[in-house]
This record gives structure tokens, C-alpha cells and sequence, in this order.
């Protein structure tokens, strides 16, 4: 195999710093960071702060936290959000910021948040970090006894302010499901122009943790291109000097192929890093990660069971965390209330269940296991192919390519030639394979279990089989067994 | 039918929730109308320009991420300078954040020019079935 | 062995007959019983009215019910809250009379019931089943598409009003745990004084089914007791001419345990009812039913968990029925609201998880289903020994002698010589055995189990240990582990 | 203590949720009292008669079922004719049928003379200081 290589232009620190400044300098409050200030006030921070060492300690522990989303405009709420949160037995907490900040929309964002501070009103979607700063963020850190993570956005007013994690690597969360014209070369050439921000930090001690997201799917679609896309993040972010991470592994709802992707994830993740010669970057644990969607509000019943679902897997793998959404998800932001009530079911599953320390064998889960990690070889083979031994270069030719795709993407660089339907018992598979690499006895194998399905619907899956799974489990069915009594 | 509408799709502003709109368009142009899709994150501005390019007969705005009150500021008044007036327009999703009454929600939007206000996970056959309805009532279908 | 016997003493049909006028006689609406009508009405009833025929219909299609608690007084509401628990995907209801009808005291509960009627007001805590008699309860059933079954009163009242349930052979839970002097000679007698009335409806081709519920372990105490009394209750039901019953499974909160004992029972079940020649004798599901202490009313997060983990038990050993609570178990009779929300809940983890068909294996199951197998026939060789073969017999000086006992009893005529804790890891086991026939090295493994506990919590079991463990559950903690970050 | 104050426990009218009363009556024993422990199923006239028996200084009702209310019809008036006006008395469990808030509860059983009413899964400890002040009151302790 030829000798593996990720392009890297670096620059030189001094342009570094400057960059740096740059950045900051798109809004008065980036003033307020003093990198060395930073660093001495990183270091300052107890443990339970440090979100690769809380997540380290809870696997020690044999524990495991939700990772919730939360984030509203006000500083004072915000604070009792976080601090409801931590009550439920949340320790490590996102601080989601809302969408015009992560566009770079400052101004707008003033605007908005003083009209959210005038009336009381959250007019925003998340927390504007950027506009609130470092001071303010500050308060929020230290009024609760947890680790913060920034979400979609916050730079280095994040880690000044205490948050303990950084995104190094091709995040192909924006590319893939946020932005509608970015390229995968301008994606590959964002993470590779050699900011080594966090490395820059880790080289003074503090090691900042960050989530692989990989490509999201976004509907009931098999995991082997986003894992694949995770070991993409995995090994450019190691190249930056990230030093900490940790996969979210996203939950379709079939429990034999939930309980292989997780087993199955950090493995690989291990396995390249060690390969691209990264061995001294921690995989600090799993995190299982809700997607499809959720029960409509109104159901209450189905909200809970749907989250204890989750909470079982997570609880079942021995994950040390899990990102899980509120009974209220399918509704709008949470509240407090429908928060806490959300994690208060959950620890009561974490607390009973996950230290029972139960050891189980299920059925399928080897098989599923078997089945991604092939697809998952063969795609990052053909990768590595078409790079010639360059992983961001054949990133940028696989996805150009299709051979790297992902359906109902908003992207129109994105081929969107593939489609993903469940089978009789669930579990996702291709439906439309495109020009994804997939040896053809694997592709036998979807066809099988989706004609097992078609057979039970007595009709051939189709777009429209596909669309139907988008509620499938929302709507608590899973595909095959008609209603009782018909 | 004898003329083949024209619609327009998208969501709104910075929204970036498109599954709902690219499935909505598929499910217009199944049922025979000429859809422009816009796909994510457009502008009420671009929402006006390409109207008039394409004659638009409605507009069938997404917008799930709660600031759909915010990103259409102002857009009823430009329409109408636009003289677009006449233009059907729709819009569904997740339109404020946090749990709401639709009712309340439906005033709102009614209030910023929207003829019909659909709540999340709305059947796009209804919404479709309100638009032969409301397009056959204005004779353009 | 000894041949097997069940002493029981039958009387002659006409005195039979008589009885059972006697005790249809104790209230006006007894009048409303033809037999022989009653036996045409269930025979025209609908296989969806037939509580043995669903079971068995839910176990083929591979799906599961919730089994419910439902009563309140008043027939309008009573049937509104059927009707919301079919539309949460119920098929097995309840209904359940109030206490004083279980007691016998008619002339009360009337009074009451025209009270509540008048008023509109729920005054009696169950449904006065022999007070609103056949004619209105006939339009309950009528007016619910599922099947019903009497619960704590009802007799022939319940068959003639399609019913389709009736409990005959030896009812631990009468003598267990609702009486105060009820002796075990009489429960005995009374379960074998001929009242072949189960029979009797048998013989005209009437199936009636029953749940065996055993001696009820009203706290964290290990399942052996229980499940032998679940034996004898069914080998003497059979022998009163019952065709069809399904034990419940009373789930304790440890997960290995508890697929152990809903693996164990049924099996053992079985076997003994063929070793006394009713092969013909049908099992038709087993029925996993809580047990411990339910979470306050007021952390509805830990009640919908709890519910839900008891639910993922049911789904992962493909039960077909589960005896659930709602998630108002502690606060007091739930409404129809509370009820629906909870068996949606519910409703979502059958579909979605029972429907996978999910196969696995779980360490440490196969050694609680052996120890608990070894406990139960032990206990059943020595009452077979001091019945001489004779299990009645053999019951009633078991009782009396402490080799079945159960703790926490309030008839005063049980040793209450034992007590269960649990373990590091949540499982039931004995502190105190009282004279219950436990082989050595079993209690060793007990001791050894508990003495894991008190090194984790540095202190000696004991009866505060025991008392305390009665809201481990509730409480949403398993012994053990110590709050993070103390 | 110089005196062993008495106390009889036990569940009143047919309610079978004996756990409780069994926990509070070790509690009460533990705690240096000399109780009467009628368990389960206990008419109030036999609380009574037993009251006057033993002269006892309190009694500690325990009721689960919901019917309590209608199982106490009266026994306020008889207690009170057995000359018994001055024995504390004292319910706990789930009082009436389905969910209710506390404060009304309470009120509806101080109507019916209790000096105390305590909500489900009320610890043991709490009732006994109550009863150890409620003595010391009354020159009884
Ligand atoms: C998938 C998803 C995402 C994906 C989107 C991927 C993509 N590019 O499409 C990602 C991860 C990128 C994402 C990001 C965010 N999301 Co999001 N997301 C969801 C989720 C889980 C499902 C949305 C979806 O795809 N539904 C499926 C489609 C098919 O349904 P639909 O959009 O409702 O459309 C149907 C009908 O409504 C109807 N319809 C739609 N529009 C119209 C219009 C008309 C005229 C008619 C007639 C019918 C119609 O037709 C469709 C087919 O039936 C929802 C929660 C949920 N519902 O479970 C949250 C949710 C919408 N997201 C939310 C939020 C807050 C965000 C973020 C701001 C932050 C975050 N939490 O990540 C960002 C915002 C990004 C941005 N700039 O917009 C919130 C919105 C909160 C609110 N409004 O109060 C939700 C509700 C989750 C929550 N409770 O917090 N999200
Ligand atoms: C175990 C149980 C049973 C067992 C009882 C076994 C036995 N013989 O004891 C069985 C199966 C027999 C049973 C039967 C019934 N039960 Co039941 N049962 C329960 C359950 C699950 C636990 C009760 C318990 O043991 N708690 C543990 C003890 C230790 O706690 P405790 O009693 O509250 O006592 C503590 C404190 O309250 C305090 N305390 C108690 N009394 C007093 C008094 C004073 C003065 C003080 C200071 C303190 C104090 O000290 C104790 C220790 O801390 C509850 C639901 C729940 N809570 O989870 C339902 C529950 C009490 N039962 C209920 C009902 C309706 C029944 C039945 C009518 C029908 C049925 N569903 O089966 C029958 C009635 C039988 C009868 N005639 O009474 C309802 C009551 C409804 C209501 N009040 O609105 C409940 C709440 C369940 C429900 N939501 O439907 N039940």
C-alpha cells in the first residue's frame, strides 16, 4: 500500500498569529481574547470542566452523560438552561449558537440580541457567542459545574471563555448539510491552510476534544459513508494537532445495526489514526447520536419511549455519553422543563440500567458489522486510490465523483444520486447505491433485505418507500407487520 | 388541465432544512405543475426577482428553523411594489421557535401576507390539494 | 418419585349447581345469570373478545399488549377509559373491581355507587362489577373490541357478561397478600372444595383463560417462592378443569434476572403440569408484570423510564402481553389521560422494538435461570415430601412450616422469617432464608452476592438495608455506585 | 424519655397495604415507643377500643387504597365520645383516589380530626420528630 499522505500546506506561525487576529477582528468583542491569557485560563480550569477528561473520567466511572442540545439568546436564561441541565445529571453541555451567528451575521445578530435583552424574548434560535464574548461566556462557564462545548460556532472567543472543545479537520456536517454552494475543495482547502489552532494550543498544554460528525444522514441511509467521512475528520483534524475526539455514532433505530456502528466506529477511527501515524490522539469514548426523526410533539408517549430507546442503546454499548434530544424535538427549542424531564428519564435508564454492567450478545450485530466495515474499506481503498495515497486529495476527487454521496443533501455540489430505505426489520439500506463503491456481493445483500420488505408490503420500494421512512420511526412503525387486526 | 401553473419553492432566509422542500417539490411536480426549485436559504428578495422572471403563480416557502418571522420582515410590502400581488403564497414548517399554538402562529404569518400557514410535518398532498383549490378559484388552473 | 396427587374432594353436579346459585344469590343482579345463556353469549363472542385466543394470536403475529389496571365506578367512564386504552393499542383490559367488592360487602358499595353516580364522582377505587351486574356490563364489553378479564371479584356475573378469565386453583395473592387470617387450609379448601365451575364451562366448549400470579414478592426478594406457587396454583387450576393460563413474570429491575425468570417460568410450567398429566393444558404467553416500588408521581421523567425499561424487557424476550402502570402508579388511580400517554409510550417500543425481532444473549442469564431452577425444584421435592406426593398437602404444611415464605406479609399466619436486599448490581437475593429449603451452595452464592454490595457500600447488609431497597428503583438507583464527581 | 409513650398503628378500614405500617411501626419501636401494631384491615372501631385499652398517647394510621375518607365516616364524633379527644392523631399514604394535591388532602383529614396528614412515601423519621413534639406539647414526653 502506498505510503499515506494528507496534504498540508503549512504557513509560518507569524502569518498564523496575524490570521488569527484577523479572524477575531470581525467583531469588537474578539478584542477581549488574550491568547496567552487564554491558555493561563484554560489551564485554570478544574477537571470537571475538561470535556476529554470528563468524558474520560465517565468511562473510567463506567457512567455516561447526555451531550443535549441547548442554546437561547439571553446570558441570564442560557445560565439556568445549562443549570437545569446539570440538575438532570448533564455534564457535558453544547453551547448551541443560533444560525446567524454561525453565518457570520454579527451585525444582525446585535440587532436581534438587544431586542431579546430589551423584551425578554428568545428572538434567536441559539446562543450568539460571538456577539456575547468572552466575559459574558465566562459567567455562563463558571456558574455551572460541567464541561462546554461550542456548537456551529465560537472560535477562539470559545476557548478563551473556557469551553474545552475545537472542530480541526473537513467537518463534513457544513459541507454536507449546511451550506448550499461550498465546494469540497474550498471544504478541504478551509481545513488544510494550515491554521493549526489547536495544535498551537496543545503545544502549551491544552488539549482541546472535538465530535467527528462525519457526512449526517439526514434520513434512513446505511452509515458507511458518514464513518467513512468521520476517519476523513478523524485523521485531518490529528493533522492539526487535535489530540482528543470522540465519534458520534448516529442511531437509525434498528438496535442490532445501532449496536454495530458503535462497536464498529471507534475501532476504525484506531485503526487509521494509528495508520496515518497519529497513535498519541485519544478516542475519548462513543457517543451515540440520534437522527431520524421525531415523534410529533403531540405525542408525549412515543417522545419519551423514542429518547429511552436512544438511552437503552447507549446504555446497552457501554457509551460514555449520549446526544440526545428532548420529547419537545419534534416540536420546537426545548424548554427547561421539557429538558430536564427529557435527561431525568434518561438518568434514570443511565443509573439503573448502565451500571448493571450487562453484558450482551445480539443477533445480526456482527453481520451488520461485517457488512459496514467492508463498505467502509472499500470506499476509503478506492479513496486512497483515487489520491494516490492522498487522503484529502481523493476526498475532494471521491466526492466530485459521487463515490462519496449522501441523499437529500442542500448542497448542489453534492451528487445526490443515492437513496436509503429500511427493511422488514428496520435497518437501513441502499436503496440507490450511485457511484458509491460497493463490492457487489454487499450489494446483494441491501437488495436481499429490501426485497424481504417488498415482499411483506407486497409492492417494490421506490422514492416514495423512501419518503414514508422519513417518519417511519417518528411515527413509531417500523416498516413490514401490518396493524393488529387487519 | 389546460395551463400548467408555475411554483416556486424554498426555504427561507437561513434556513437550511431542505429535506421538506426538495420533498414538497418532487410531490408539485408529480402533480403536474412546473416547480422552480430554489432549494435552501433563499432570499426574499430572490423570492420576488425570480417570481417575476418566471411569472410565478405561488410561492411555497419552508422554513423550519424558527426565524421565519425575522428573515420575511418587510417581504409583504416588497411583493406588493413588486406587483406581485396577485401571487399565491404559502409557507410551513417550524415557524417560530419553541412549542406554539398554530393558531397564534397562523395569525402571525397571515398577518405577513401568507395566504395559508401549514404546522410541521403538514401532508404536502393537503397543501396541494389547497392549491388547485385556491388556484382554481383565481382561474389559473 | 411418588406418583403425584392433588387431594380434592368433588361434590356431586346438582350440589353444584346449587353453590353456585348460592353465591349468585348474595346480590339482586345474580338474577340476571342463565347458565346456559351465559354459556350461548361467550360462545357467541368474537375471537377478539376471547381473552385465550388474542394471547395466542399476538404470540403468533409476534407482537405484545399491555395489560393494564383499569377501574372506576361509574359504567360511562369506565367505558370511556377501555376506550382510550384500545385506541393506545390495548387488547387485553382489565377490569378491576373495587376493594370492597373484592370483600364482599355489597350493601356498601351500592350506597356508594349511587353516590357516585349522582355526584359524577369516583368514590369507589375499582369497578363494582357484581353491583352494575350483567346487562351493563355486557355493554362495556359490547362496546370495546378486545378481550376483558375480571380482576380481584366478579364470578359468574364476569362470564355471563363476556368475560373470558377466571381464576381457579390455589390464588397465593388472596392468602399472600390481601388477607389477614385467611389460613392456608382454607385458601386449600376452598380451591378444592369441587367448584368445578371452570370446568363445568369447559366441558360445554367455554375456554376461560387465568394469569397465574404465584406469592406476589411485594419487595426486592428473589423469584423462587413465587414461581413455585405459580406452579401449584396452576397444577390445582388445571385440576378444577382450566384449559388455558399464562404466568405473570414479575420483573424486579435487574435485567439479566428478570429474562431469566421470564425464560424460567413458562418452561417449568410446562413440565410440572405434564408430570401431573395435564398435558392439555395450554400456556398461552407469558406476561412480565412490575413489581417494585414506581417512581413519585412527580418525576414524571423517571416514570416514563421505568415504564419504558419494563417495556424493552417485554420487546427483547418477545413476550405477548405486559403487565404495565402508568406513569401515575404513584400518585394514585391514573386517568384516562395519564393512562393513554403511558401505553403510547409503550405502544412505540412494541412496534418499533418487538417488531425487529431482535435475538439475543445476555451474560449472566443462563446462571440466574439455573440457580433459580435449582431453588424451585428444591422447594417443590421437600412439599411434595411433606405432602407425600400430595401437593396440596404438601402446600399447606409448607406454609405452615416457613419452607414458602414471603416477606412483608400481612396475613398473619405466614412465618415472615425472610428478607431479600439487592445486589451490587441490582439483582434480588436473600438476606434472611427462614426455613426455606435452599441448598448450601446456593445460599453461598446469596452471601457472596451481598457481601459484594456491602464491600461496595462499606457496610453490612441488614434489615434498614432491605427496607431502604424498597425505593432503590423508585428512586432510580441501583445500590452501588456513588453520585459522580463524590 | 422518663415515660414510654403509646402508640398503635395499623392500616385503617380495608385497605391491604401493609408495608408501610409494618416500616413505621420497627421505626417507632426502634425510636423507644411502645407500639401496638394492629397491621392491616382495622376498623375504627377497633382503633378505638384498643385506644382505651392500652390508654394510648397516639394513633398512627396508615391508609393506601384511596377509600380512607369514607372508611373515617364518623370516627372523629366516636372518638371523641370514648373520651378519647386527647390522643394525637396522625394519617399517612395515598389518602384519596387519583392524583390530588397535598394541601387539599390535608385540609379534608384535619376536618376529620387529625392533628397530622402526610403525603405518599413519607419518611419514617420525619412523622416520628413530629410525634416526639407533639408529646413534648403535651407534657406527655
Ligand atoms: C434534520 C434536521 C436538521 C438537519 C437538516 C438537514 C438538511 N440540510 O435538511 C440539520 C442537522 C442540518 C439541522 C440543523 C439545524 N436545526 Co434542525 N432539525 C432537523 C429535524 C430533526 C428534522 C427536519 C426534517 O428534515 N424533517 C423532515 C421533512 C420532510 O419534514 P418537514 O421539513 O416538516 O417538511 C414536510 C412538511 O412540513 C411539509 N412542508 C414543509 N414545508 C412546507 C411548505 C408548504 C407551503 C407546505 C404546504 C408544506 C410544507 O412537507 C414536507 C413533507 O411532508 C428537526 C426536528 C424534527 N422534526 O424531528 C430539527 C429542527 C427543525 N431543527 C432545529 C434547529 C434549531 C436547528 C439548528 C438551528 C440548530 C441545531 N439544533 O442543529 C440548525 C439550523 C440550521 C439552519 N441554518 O437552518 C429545530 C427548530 C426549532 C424551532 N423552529 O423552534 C428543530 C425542530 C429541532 C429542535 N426541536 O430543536 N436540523
Ligand atoms: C405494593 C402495592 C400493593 C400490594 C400491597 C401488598 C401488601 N399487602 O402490602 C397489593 C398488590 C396487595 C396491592 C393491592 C391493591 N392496590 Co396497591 N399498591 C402497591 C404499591 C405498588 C406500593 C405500596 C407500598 O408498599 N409502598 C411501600 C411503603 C413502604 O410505602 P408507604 O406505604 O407509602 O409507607 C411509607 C410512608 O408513606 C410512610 N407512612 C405510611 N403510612 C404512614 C402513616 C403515618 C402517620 C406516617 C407519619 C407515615 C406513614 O411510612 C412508610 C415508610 O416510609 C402502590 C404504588 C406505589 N406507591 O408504587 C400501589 C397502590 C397504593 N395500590 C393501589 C390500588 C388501587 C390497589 C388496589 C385497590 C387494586 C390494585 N390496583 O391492585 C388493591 C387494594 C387492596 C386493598 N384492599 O387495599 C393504588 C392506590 C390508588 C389511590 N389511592 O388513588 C396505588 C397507589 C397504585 C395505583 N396508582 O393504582 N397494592
Amino acid at each position: 500500500m502506498k505510503k499515506l499522505r494528507i496534504s498540508n500546506k503549512r504557513i509560518d506561525d507569524e502569518l498564523l498569529m496575524k490570521k488569527r487576529r484577523a479572524e477575531l477582528d470581525k467583531w469588537p468583542t474578539g478584542k477581549e481574547v488574550d491568547f496567552d491569557e487564554a491558555v493561563a485560563y484554560q489551564k485554570s480550569l478544574p477537571d470537571s470542566k475538561i470535556w476529554w477528561k470528563v468524558m474520560v473520567k465517565l468511562r473510567e466511572e463506567g457512567r455516561m452523560s447526555v451531550f443535549p442540545r441547548a442554546g437561547t439568546p439571553i446570558l441570564e436564561n442560557m445560565i439556568s438552561l445549562c443549570q437545569g441541565l446539570r440538575d438532570s445529571g448533564v455534564v457535558l453541555i453544547p453551547v448551541t449558537t443560533d444560525s446567524y451567528t454561525r453565518l457570520g451575521q454579527f451585525e444582525k445578530v446585535q440587532g436581534i440580541l438587544e431586542e431579546c435583552e430589551r423584551t425578554g424574548k428568545p428572538l434567536l434560535n441559539g446562543y450568539p457567542i460571538i456577539n456575547h464574548g468572552v466575559k459574558k461566556t465566562r459567567k455562563l462557564v463558571e456558574s455551572v459545574d460541567a464541561a462546554f462545548s461550542p456548537r456551529g460556532a465560537g472560535g477562539e472567543i470559545a476557548i478563551a471563555s473556557g469551553l474545552t472543545t475545537w472542530n480541526a479537520g473537513m467537518g463534513f456536517l457544513g459541507f454536507g448539510s449546511y451550506s448550499k454552494n461550498m465546494t469540497i475543495r474550498e471544504l478541504a482547502e478551509r481545513s488544510q491552510n494550515g491554521m493549526r489552532v489547536v495544535g498551537w494550543y496543545a503545544d502549551r498544554g491544552v488539549i482541546l476534544c472535538t465530535d467527528l460528525h462525519g457526512w449526517l444522514p439526514s434520513s434512513p441511509f446505511p452509515l458507511s459513508v458518514c464513518i467513512v467521512c468521520e476517519i476523513i475528520e478523524a485523521v485531518t483534524a490529528a493533522e492539526q494537532g487535535q489530540k482528543a475526539m470522540y465519534p458520534l455514532v448516529y442511531c437509525m433505530g434498528n438496535m442490532a445495526q445501532d449496536l454495530a456502528s458503535i462497536r464498529l466506529t471507534p475501532r476504525l477511527l484506531r485503526e487509521y489514526l494509528d495508520k496515518f501515524g497519529y497513535k498519541d490522539t485519544m478516542i475519548t469514548g462513543t457517543c451515540p447520536s440520534q437522527i431520524p426523526l421525531f415523534p410529533v410533539a403531540m405525542d408525549m408517549g412515543g417522545a419519551f419511549a423514542y429518547l429511552n430507546y436512544i438511552c437503552m442503546i447507549a446504555a446497552l454499548s457501554k457509551s460514555n455519553a449520549v446526544d440526545l434530544r428532548s420529547i419537545d424535538e419534534g416540536a420546537g427549542i426545548p424548554s427547561r422543563d421539557t429538558n430536564s424531564v427529557s435527561y431525568r428519564a434518561a438518568k434514570w435508564i443511565f443509573d439503573v440500567v448502565r451500571e448493571q454492567k450487562i453484558e450482551l450478545e445480539v443477533k445480526d450485530v456482527d453481520e451488520e458489522e461485517k457488512v459496514a466495515e467492508i463498505e467502509i474499506r472499500t470506499i476509503l481503498d478506492k479513496i486512497l486510490d483515487l489520491g494516490d495515497g492522498d487522503i484529502v486529495d481523493g476526498t475532494i476527487k471521491a466526492v466530485e465523483s459521487g463515490v462519496l454521496d449522501s441523499p437529500w443533501s442542500p448542497n448542489v455540489n453534492v451528487k445526490d444520486k443515492v437513496l436509503g430505505v429500511r427493511d422488514a426489520r428496520g435497518a437501513c439500506r441502499y436503496l440507490e447505491f450511485g457511484n458509491i463503491p460497493i463490492p457487489e456481493e454487499i450489494k446483494d445483500f441491501h437488495r436481499q433485505k429490501v426485497a424481504e420488505r417488498e415482499k411483506l408490503e407486497g409492492k417494490k420500494a421506490d422514492y416514495h418507500t423512501a419518503v414514508r421512512d422519513l417518519w417511519s420511526f417518528s411515527k413509531g412503525k417500523i416498516v413490514g407487520i401490518p396493524p393488529y387486526n387487519q | 388541465m389546460k395551463r400548467v401553473p408555475t411554483v416556486i419553492t424554498g426555504t427561507v432566509g437561513m434556513d437550511a432544512h431542505v429535506i421538506g422542500t426538495k420533498v414538497l417539490s418532487r410531490a408539485l411536480r408529480d402533480a403536474g405543475f412546473k416547480v422552480v426549485e430554489l432549494g435552501m436559504q433563499v432570499t426574499p428578495e430572490e423570492f420576488i426577482s425570480v417570481a417575476q422572471e418566471t411569472r410565478a403563480d405561488a410561492i411555497l416557502m419552508s422554513s423550519l428553523y424558527g426565524m421565519a418571522e425575522l428573515d420575511l420582515k418587510g417581504f409583504n410590502e416588497k411583493r406588493m411594489e413588486a406587483g406581485l400581488g396577485d401571487v399565491i403564497l404559502y409557507i410551513g414548517g417550524n415557524l417560530v421557535i419553541g412549542r406554539t399554538d398554530h393558531k397564534e402562529v397562523e395569525k402571525k404569518f397571515k398577518a405577513l401576507g401568507f395566504d395559508r400557514v401549514y404546522p410541521p410535518e403538514t401532508d404536502t398532498d393537503a397543501g396541494i390539494e389547497d392549491l388547485k383549490k385556491d388556484l382554481k378559484a383565481k382561474g389559473k388552473m
